[in-house]
């Protein structure tokens, strides 16, 4: 039992968190949401050039050959910065389940989206795939896998509240994948609690900091005992759902057998986070968080997006429930 | 106590029913924070209060038909359940207005209701400032005399639909050498003055529903002073009442959301199969809009009585702000996959119910005037 | 629609408000947990003096000829004092049930009853009958109402966490009942609602007055904005249950159809209101509420039972949606 | 990372579930806050420790088997699972032990640690005193210098079985002249000190589970001080860190108490059905469950590393007791019309847990403490 992670995988953290902080300010963000893709300028490029992009696949295939243990923390960044970029679908769903179903389909696009010259979507098959229409194919995750290739597949757009998720509604022609519909589930159900947890620290940080300088009634607005409590209650809800989403990377990257029922504990704890860190924010911020001008509401849309997506916490306690036999 | 509804009461009810159900637009209109929706919404008003419904509890000579506190809350149940659009004059009416009936003199009074109820004026709330928000009495606009007029310096932010709006009802410090809640004055500000500028902001929802107000030189003539000149923060107050209390958002507005979310879940439920966990949630905020109708009825009971409303307001306004964001949070669950599109009603009550805890004194705020007004606890 | 009570109801509440402050205080309620009979000396019989015992049957019956309406102020009372007499079982419940049966049942028991001669009881069927030994009749409530003479029923004894609720199972020999279970069941959710009400007004009212004299750290403990917000919170909870507990009352005596699910909002939101009250109240004492010797429990513990008594909020909730038609 | 458990973390697993198995009493024992409880537990404290057991991270010489911390955690999941009865030593070998680890002298540790692990001696906590709950740097007992004794003259309460002890650990004013932190010194004193009177008070339970301690010219020699004289306040706060952290509360006990939940629910739904709404509370608590478990195992990695437990101590603290109330409360509501039965090991349970968001600092101070040493919020 050991929860520490190596330095190499706090150096690829701290490296990523690096080239976030710099190349995906609240300026690209709200690029993303403005422009006809919903995705950054040149982002996904520097991502694939780190080997983010294709980590998860072998090394034979000319990825990292890293798994989802590797990956959580860069998730977490990833929802840190609301990077507008398919790391869930790509990287933590779409290469995996590539390599796993290996045959023809691997063959036609395996490479080329460890490279970064395709893009992998991803959706839960009878939802939304995010950003279908800059995605070369589209897994549809149900009770199997179905790949639609973009070209020539018809995709009707939905607007989300967070504008750089760009949602379509994906059908098309199909290949049927020789891989594990749950296990490609519950990639994108942790992968989405691991950003989650690190949106939720976002706000939190962005918070804090916010009410340490505004001052109400002649003393900072953080130093009111409900503002405190408020983020002691946010706080303590991220603290408890970051190694749930740690745990259930582990889970997943071992195949532990009960990888659903703790993807579901980590979903839902996050999903829970989240949506209280949202609130909470917003409530300590007052009107100004409430402005579009403001860079908050990016966090927090995602956020809402983002806990709803790859099953809501309501869906993934009745997945626990199920898994407890009750 | 009986709680059933008089026969003067039940027809009441039934006329409102039946005028609604052969007015009330078939499409919703376009939001009141964008300029078109904005000017819909207002001749709307203007057929509401043609039709004697705009201000039912007001005088005649305003416009309204002198209904009682019951008849007002019966009609604003029956205005919410027949799909009416938001009320845009609500800020005047609801907020200003009783400081008007209150404070304004017999020129003041008929010089600004009738419009305002009409829609013909639109008013805003220009009392908030960038290090004035929860912190009321931090307001530094300044207003100085110049024989007839005041010449206002200063800048207001977070009014609502300021953009669009005609007049403002402005807090503003008119004794430049005053502090906190002395030294200040009300003022009703046409939003042509020169001098005055409104840019808009955009809300969460992106639309520009609110405005910052640039104040450089505005004359403003004193018989547009409301109450007293320096005793702006009495008169304030007494609109703060208001705008917690019962005239703000009546229980109606909540019932009708509730039901509708039974609906929606009903709906749901025949196309996915039940599910317990977010029923429970859809009984929750039922539970919640009752509640509130039953405190509310209860609390006129006491009003009539010649009870102040007092401090319980803030009762209501932390009960109605934390259910109206429960049920639509509780609404974009149910909706699954959809609960994050941008473009449904739900998502759009959503985000404005996220702004209730926050205007009108954030219910931090609320919960300790409970604690120190209503419980007696000890301010420090 | 008029939420007003009538200067004779409010003279009536004053009255017995007096009376329970003067003959009811604390060591009055602690003798009820210690004694045999989990009763108290003399209470009964001044409340039947008062007209109390009696008010809900019929004059013909020698009552009040009064209702719910009139009553639920005294229910208020009776959870502000923790009075341990059977105000639900014998007025709210077991008066007009046997005036709505008549016949031969109420020919035999209801005038005594009245009287404060003998004394009504009345439990769930298959759940326990509060106080049985020291009733002369108990109502079991099922599907139909059954009534059981306590000479020569059977009685087992259990202990609840509130000593002076003595709880048994009975059985014996029974006539059933020609009345309305629903409505008999719903007297007592409602009484049970109101009592509850008056449980939390009393936690809150102790524990307000006791953090406004309690200091720490040179602060009175109830100048602390957490301390103030629990005690709000607690406040609001009750400030929205009352109305809707005096709703339900009125919902029973008018025969409103709505009457089952309007009790079942009340008993949901007054459990959750004495629930609410009963932890902030504890939690806002610290370790003195927590000893046998200081009077808090005994309301605490009062709370508790009467929050899970004729269906905790979770069941009324159930019954709610069931009305609702979700 | 790696969350398997190593062949040597299973291998003592296995040996503590089998040592348990084949020696946990069938019969609950009696409450350890009654006489005869206590001296049950007591035995049992024997019987563990004679088998090595009662201290498994400790050094072998004061009975221990040098267990990691990982295997402690495992040792704990194990030991509650297993039904075994609570530890009367607790309040020792949690709170005191830590600090006689650190800050006594070879003398005291040799003289202490064997005799509190296995239970010959039974200590309680005496630091609260009617004025000085939360705010303990308001203690008054005082503590005079008489050459090589300390005559302590004041009053503590809330000692968890005090009435029953052997030895109390106190936190005393031994500088007369001082104030708040300054001037503390922690001592140890045998109960039978002449001059030292516990009387029992009872617990909400109706047991004498606490007591009050009567100090009326209590001798206690110097070789009882614990750290410097004059120290107490810093070498108290190494036990506060004990008491909120890693050692009082380790997860096992509520993944046990929450897979009891599950099995009551099961139970109860065999006989009556489902109850969904309810179902949603037992997944609850067993999702707090594990939430802790996993926060503490990755605490230990961090601890491991070097980094101090600190002021996240405050995180656990505030999750296991809330955990412990929110898991009892719905054992209750479950159990239906035996949900009020005095008779009940939930009942019990939810007692205790009660007390939990209010000892080791209330919950409201663990908040601040995270807002403002982990937030970093300004203090005010």
């Amino acid at each position: 039992m050991d929860f520490s992670f190596s330095d190499d995988q706090i150096m690829f953290q701290e490296a990523v968190r690096d080239l976030l902080a710099n190349e995906c300010p609240p300026e690209v963000v709200r690029s993303a949401w403005e422009n006809d893709t919903g995705r950054t300028d040149g982002l996904w490029g520097a991502l694939a050039e780190m080997g983010v992009v294709g980590m998860t696949a072998p090394e034979s295939a000319g990825g990292l050959g890293m798994d989802e243990t590797d990956l959580v923390l860069l998730l977490e960044e990833a929802g840190r910065a609301a990077l507008p970029e398919p790391l869930l679908e790509h990287t933590a769903v779409g290469i995996p389940t590539l390599a796993e179903a290996g045959g023809s389909i691997a063959e036609a696009w395996l490479e080329q989206a460890v490279a970064g010259e395709a893009t992998l979507g991803a959706g839960a098959d009878g939802g939304y795939a995010v950003g279908a229409a800059t995605s070369d194919l589209v897994l549809l995750i149900g009770d199997q896998i179905r790949a639609v290739p973009v070209a020539g597949a018809s995709l009707v757009e939905h607007q989300s509240v967070d504008w750089s998720r760009r949602l379509f509604e994906v059908g098309g022609e199909e290949v049927v994948l020789d891989a594990d519909p749950g296990l490609a589930f519950d990639r994108a159900a942790g992968a989405a609690a691991a950003q989650c947890v690190g949106v939720a620290q976002h706000l939190l940080d962005a918070t804090v900091e916010y009410v340490a300088q505004r001052y109400q009634f002649g003393k900072p607005v953080g130093s009111y005992q409900a503002v405190k409590h408020h983020l002691a209650n946010a706080a303590l809800k991220i603290e408890f759902a970051r190694p749930t989403a740690r745990h259930a990377a582990w889970c997943i990257a071992a195949g532990n057998p009960d990888r659903s029922r703790d993807v579901s504990l980590a979903k839902a704890l996050a999903s829970e986070a989240v949506d209280l860190a949202a609130r909470t924010a917003l409530q300590c911020h007052g009107a100004i968080g409430y402005t579009f001008e403001y860079d908050l509401h990016l966090w927090m849309k995602r956020g809402w997006a983002l806990s709803a997506a790859w099953g809501d916490a309501a869906w993934h306690r009745n997945r626990i429930a199920a898994a407890l036999g009750i | 106590m009986d709680l059933s509804f008089t026969p003067a009461e039940e027809e009441f009810r039934d006329e409102a029913r039946t005028w609604l159900a052969e007015n009330v637009p078939a499409e919703p209109l376009a939001s009141m924070d964008t300029p078109d929706g904005f000017e819909e919404h207002r001749e709307w008003e203007h057929h509401l209060f043609d039709a004697g419904w705009a201000v039912v509890s007001w005088p005649e000579r305003y416009g309204g038909r002198e209904a009682s506190l019951v008849e007002w809350l019966v009609f604003e149940e029956e205005y919410w359940a027949s799909g009416a659009p938001g009320r845009v004059s609500s800020n005047g009416v609801s907020l200003l207005a009783p400081t008007v009936f209150d404070f304004g003199t017999p020129e003041q009074q008929d010089r600004f209701l009738r419009p305002m109820a009409r829609g013909d004026e639109v008013w805003a709330q220009g009392w908030s400032e960038p290090d004035a928000g929860s912190d009321l009495a931090g307001i530094k606009t300044k207003a100085q005399r110049d024989g007839e007029h005041f010449v206002i310096e200063g800048q207001k932010t977070w009014c609502s639909r300021g953009a669009f709006a005609d007049w403002f009802f402005c807090l503003v410090r008119t004794d430049p050498d005053s502090e906190r809640h002395a030294g200040l004055s009300y003022l009703l500000v046409p939003a042509d003055t020169e001098g005055l500028e409104a840019r808009a902001i955009g809300r969460l929802d992106g639309e520009p529903g609110f405005a910052e107000l640039f104040f450089d030189g505005a004359r403003v003539h004193e018989r547009y002073l409301l109450g007293g000149e320096g005793e702006g923060w009495a008169v304030a107050m007494a609109t703060t009442g208001s705008e917690r209390g019962l005239n703000l958002r009546a229980p109606g507005r909540f019932m009708a959301a509730a039901d509708r979310l039974v609906g929606l879940y009903q709906e749901l439920a025949d196309s996915r199969g039940s599910d317990l966990d977010r029923r429970d949630q859809v009984v929750s905020a039922w539970m919640g809009s009752q509640a509130y109708r039953w405190q509310t009825y209860a609390t006129e009971a006491r009003l009539r009585g010649g009870a102040p409303i007092g401090s319980e307001a803030s009762f209501m306004k932390v009960l109605w702000s934390e259910l109206d964001v429960e049920l639509h949070a509780t609404a974009l669950r149910l909706l699954g996959r959809d609960g994050e599109r941008a473009d449904s009603s739900w998502m759009d009550g959503y985000v404005f119910a996220l702004s209730g805890p926050i205007y009108a004194g954030t219910n931090e705020i609320q919960r300790n005037i409970i604690s120190e007004r209503v419980l007696g606890l000890p301010r420090r």
